[in-house]
């Protein structure tokens, strides 16, 4: 093998492990290239001691906070969901009560469709009885919005996926 | 009782208190930092909702974030275990206008105990043994010496304006006094533009004894009597056990008296730790008073057989003592607790990281609180305690005995702990025969230094 | 004391020897089979040795192994734990040949106790209470309606050359009583070619109620009182727990009286446990005697404060009751211990193999007894416990909840437990209700089968 | 095979071991690599959760048998060594104390360089004061006692390391 093939291989190697590939085969020509990694798919590293992702987490993903509130929500699966290719979320900054609206009845601060700048005020979460604007951190699209008028929202909670543009 | 009860901590002191919750069918909702999302406190709780990133100062010390998640939760009281939030007033007070238990004492007796000058005045007002300080300056040598000889040497003198040592000396006959007095005047002058000095009491060799205390909502105190907290390193605790081999029945009664006159005097209620140190003669003088659960408390726990989260859980929801602790207390054996953290056990350095395994002994009069586990993590934020070890045994000597076995079987891997430090002091002669003080870690490192040499 | 143990035993009871010994500052050595070499047993104590391959015959239970391993380790007494060769005579002599201490009775009187009609009649001419037996043949219709008038109905029909439910009636009248007589006499004729009868007093839903005994080797013998053990499957004891809710403290002490007296007059030494069956009416009846330290033993240790294994120790090296028991003995509280075998819990198929993730439940007032560990393996060549939960609270209510969350925070992963078998019971109203028997299992899993319907 | 192509081999396998790859094949024109390393996922996975292989295992070696033992012994981590290639151990199939001789002062059983039969009686392990005879299980010559006279041995010990014919 020349030197600039072992580069490719190694190349080839980091993006295979990178994509979490087990096993692959090329045939190309005269040229035949078989890799095969090791045991337990390799990068994965399923630690599959970790008690807290062995077991039931219905009180680690927001499932309670979703039970408490009063609306109908969507499952904390869907809200658990990987965002697709090219989808920003825009996440809560805190705990509190998520609002579309700055007061009952008006009209919602934006809707799926609408195209949004970076610092535009996509919804309320209230803590404490204070009103928190939360901004758009991007610019694009609305695709979809996450949780529904009036539910509780954790840290770090998906609120908006919005595509960039 | 409580229906519902939301825990701002994290780690042991949390799973301590869902523990107690659910034993006595309360709901438990957790809160955590980003960090903390495979924590144990989280796994075990009810319900658990994230409330910011890792930093304490964003999250577990976030009081609006620890409210809107109280709110959002509709929980009725809020346990603040340990540090964090435990001892802050204003926290307090916002769960009051919030309606929402918070279960501790009132703010105003958090913050009357949280200045030390303050706690020092109420504490004498009611008659508690103060250490004795000159409660002003100090305008002269022959001043300081009239004072000196009326509470006996050694004294200590200390600048008005003072800190970090500087402006301090200790005088340990009135022959060296007036030498003292006047370099430290001078130094605290140069220091800190100010030269005057005030003199307390100076203990050469103190032990760290404390009384642990309940009050109910009624004005009902009770002593659950003394833990010995002396083996400390830079005022860290290391080991605590109860009852302490240095205070008499006597003594015992005597201050669970004095206790019970001044905590209803200031109003005081839940559970609270007052911290003394005592001399070389054995007698005790107040220091400060902790207004919240201490780490060491199941030691206490261990020889009263007296639940103390469960009694403060009670006592916040308007329970009278005589209802919640069977009377009178007694003293059942001897409990030693060791502080398990995650620390080189000679460097001292913090050690988080990845637990590899992890090993906890059992058996008879062993008792492990801890929210670690085999492949847990220990981030990097928080205080190093991962774990505690406590043993309960018929008198000091098998407590100990059992101590080393059940080091022994503690096996902590991926991580330093304090594991091996521990092992090392109970082969102590000093410690195994209980004549130490708060000074005893200096000499024991002195020791191990000499024993590698 | 004793300078050397050996602990002819594995698994959790070798581990709890091993731990008292090292707590008395005996030295321990462990021996094992080569399935496990590594066990806890063999890792923690101070020497170990290979006595065979897996299967017990040709290890555990090979007495010239056993021997051997004490002989080569020169060790002044052997701990048998329960099972394996613990109640085997033979094995008590040989130690006793090779001058070596065997902890437990005399082998006479393990052997007396082997034989059921043997203890049986001893425990009768001691006055124990036994259950009402014909003890003879019941030779025709009218004798059996004599006897059974004389104990009182229900009773059983037995052949006397019987086995296996053949020849055996249970009768609850005088009126079904003939019908029944001669049905079984033909069943028994026909099955073993004998129809000679004999009648017991038969007990419709009977507790098992046992007492723990401590003698000395001076005479003096102790009752600490009973354990209540009626959660059982197949006869296999699944939960138990100390005090029982039906015996009375006026009982215990009669029983108290009684044991004493009978085990001075057999010549008892070192644990024991009698066990009873109780009656509808709270009557107790003895039915065998255990020569060994019994799996269940922590229960009492926790209500009574005392360890039942180094008292063991003790009275093996020749010290006195009343210089190793504090007495009276006082009742604290309420134990319960579940028992956490390696089997599927629902079809109780034994479960061997790796276990992948293991955490132990902690806190206050909770004992966990195991010799498993996080990627330990459980072999299949033994019998399926791995581990016990004990806890203690103040009162049955408290026990019961505690081990509710202490079960819900025992994860083991990788093979099936009985855990989720005990949370189960633990919601079961029955249970919770204390009002029992040992038939209380069967109409569980009725119960639980009407439910999945 | 060529020098440098030693060299990029050794190459190749360090790589692949560094990405934990269990097999690998190559084929292009005239050259074809198959590569494929043995059993537990190659280098690493160290079982390290292992307590019982994590602890100093002082215990579990038969050292405090040799401690116990009065005559010098050779050290347990010499008895645990691996036999090498073609050398059958006879080990001990009972716990007792290992003599090489039916008496004081009589001659060895055997002695290295001894060629042996099978069923041919190597030394006696005493337990309970019963002299039990060892056979060898193997014909062949001996070329290692590995234990002392009158050194205490467990279940399973080597004995005699002979090497068959």
């Amino acid at each position: 093998m020349e030197a600039n093939e072992l580069k490719d291989l190694r190349e080839l190697v980091e993006f295979l492990k990178d994509n979490k590939i087990a096993e692959f085969d090329l045939e190309r020509g005269d040229l035949k290239v078989r890799i095969k990694f090791t045991g337990p798919p390799v990068p994965a590293a399923i630690d599959y001691t970790q008690l807290a992702t062995l077991i039931p987490q219905q009180t680690i993903a927001p499932a309670p906070l979703a039970a408490a509130a009063a609306a109908p929500v969507s499952t904390p699966a869907a809200e658990a969901q990987a965002p697709a290719e090219n989808v920003h979320e825009v996440k809560s900054p805190i705990v509190g009560t998520f609002y579309e609206s700055s007061a009952p009845g008006a009209a919602a601060f934006v809707k799926v469709g609408d195209q949004v700048e970076v610092g535009q005020v996509l919804c309320i979460v209230e803590a404490m009885k204070l009103m928190n604007e939360i901004e758009s951190d991007v610019a694009g699209e609305v695709i979809r919005r996450i949780v529904n008028n009036g539910q509780p929202v954790e840290y770090g909670q998906p609120l908006f996926a919005v595509k960039p543009r | 009782m409580f229906r519902k009860v939301l825990i701002a901590n994290r780690g042991e002191i949390a799973l301590r208190v869902i523990n107690a919750c659910k034993e006595m069918g309360i709901r438990t909702v957790a809160v955590y930092s980003t960090a903390d999302r495979n924590s144990l406190h989280v796994r075990f709780a009810d319900e658990a909702i994230c409330i910011g990133p890792p930093r304490s100062a964003e999250s577990y010390l976030n009081v609006p974030a620890v409210i809107s998640a109280a709110e959002i939760a509709d929980v009725d009281a809020i346990h603040p275990g340990y540090g964090l939030l435990s001892e802050n007033a204003n926290f307090a007070e916002v769960c009051r206008a919030s309606n929402i238990k918070f279960i501790g004492p009132p703010p105003e007796v958090t913050r009357m105990m949280g200045e030390k000058s303050t706690a020092r005045q109420t504490m004498k007002k009611a008659k508690v043994p103060i250490l004795p300080g000159s409660d002003g300056v100090i305008g002269s040598v022959d001043e300081a010496l009239e004072w000196a000889k009326s509470v006996g040497y050694p004294v200590i003198l200390k600048a008005v304006a003072g800190g970090g040592g500087r402006g301090m000396r200790i005088c340990r006959s009135p022959q060296e006094l007036p030498d003292l007095y006047n370099q430290a005047s001078t130094e605290a002058l140069n220091a800190f533009g100010n030269g005057d000095l005030y003199m307390e009491k100076f203990i050469e060799r103190p032990r760290h004894i404390e009384f642990q205390v309940l009050a109910d909502e009624h004005g009902n105190v009770l002593s659950l009597n003394e833990r010995e907290c002396s083996i400390q390193r830079r005022h860290q605790k290391l080991i605590e056990e109860a009852p302490s081999l240095k205070i008499t029945q006597q003594q015992r009664e005597e201050m669970g008296k004095v206790i019970r006159k001044s905590l209803k005097d200031i109003g005081y209620w839940n559970a609270g730790t007052i911290e003394f140190l005592m001399d070389e003669d054995g007698k005790i003088y107040f220091i400060e008073m902790n207004t919240r659960i201490q780490v060491e408390h199941p030691v206490t726990e261990m020889i009263t057989g007296i639940d103390l989260v469960k009694a403060q859980l009670r006592i916040a929801g308007g329970e009278k003592l005589t209802d919640i602790i069977p009377q009178p207390i007694v003293i059942n054996g001897h409990a030693i607790e060791c502080r398990i953290n995650a620390e080189h056990p000679e460097k001292f350095t913090p050690s988080a990281g990845k637990i590899t395994a992890f090993n906890l002994p059992g058996g008879n009069g062993v008792r492990v609180d801890t929210a670690q586990y085999a492949e847990g993590v220990v981030p990097p934020y928080y205080d190093s305690l991962i774990g505690k070890l406590i043993v309960h045994g018929k008198d000091r000597e098998e407590a100990m005995n059992k101590m080393q076995r059940a080091l022994d079987q503690f096996i902590v891997q991926g991580i330093h702990t304090t594991i091996p430090l521990h092992k090392k002091i109970f082969e102590d002669e000093e410690f195994r025969a209980g004549n130490f003080d708060t000074k005893f870690m200096e000499r024991f490192f002195e020791r191990e230094k000499a024993k590698a040499e």
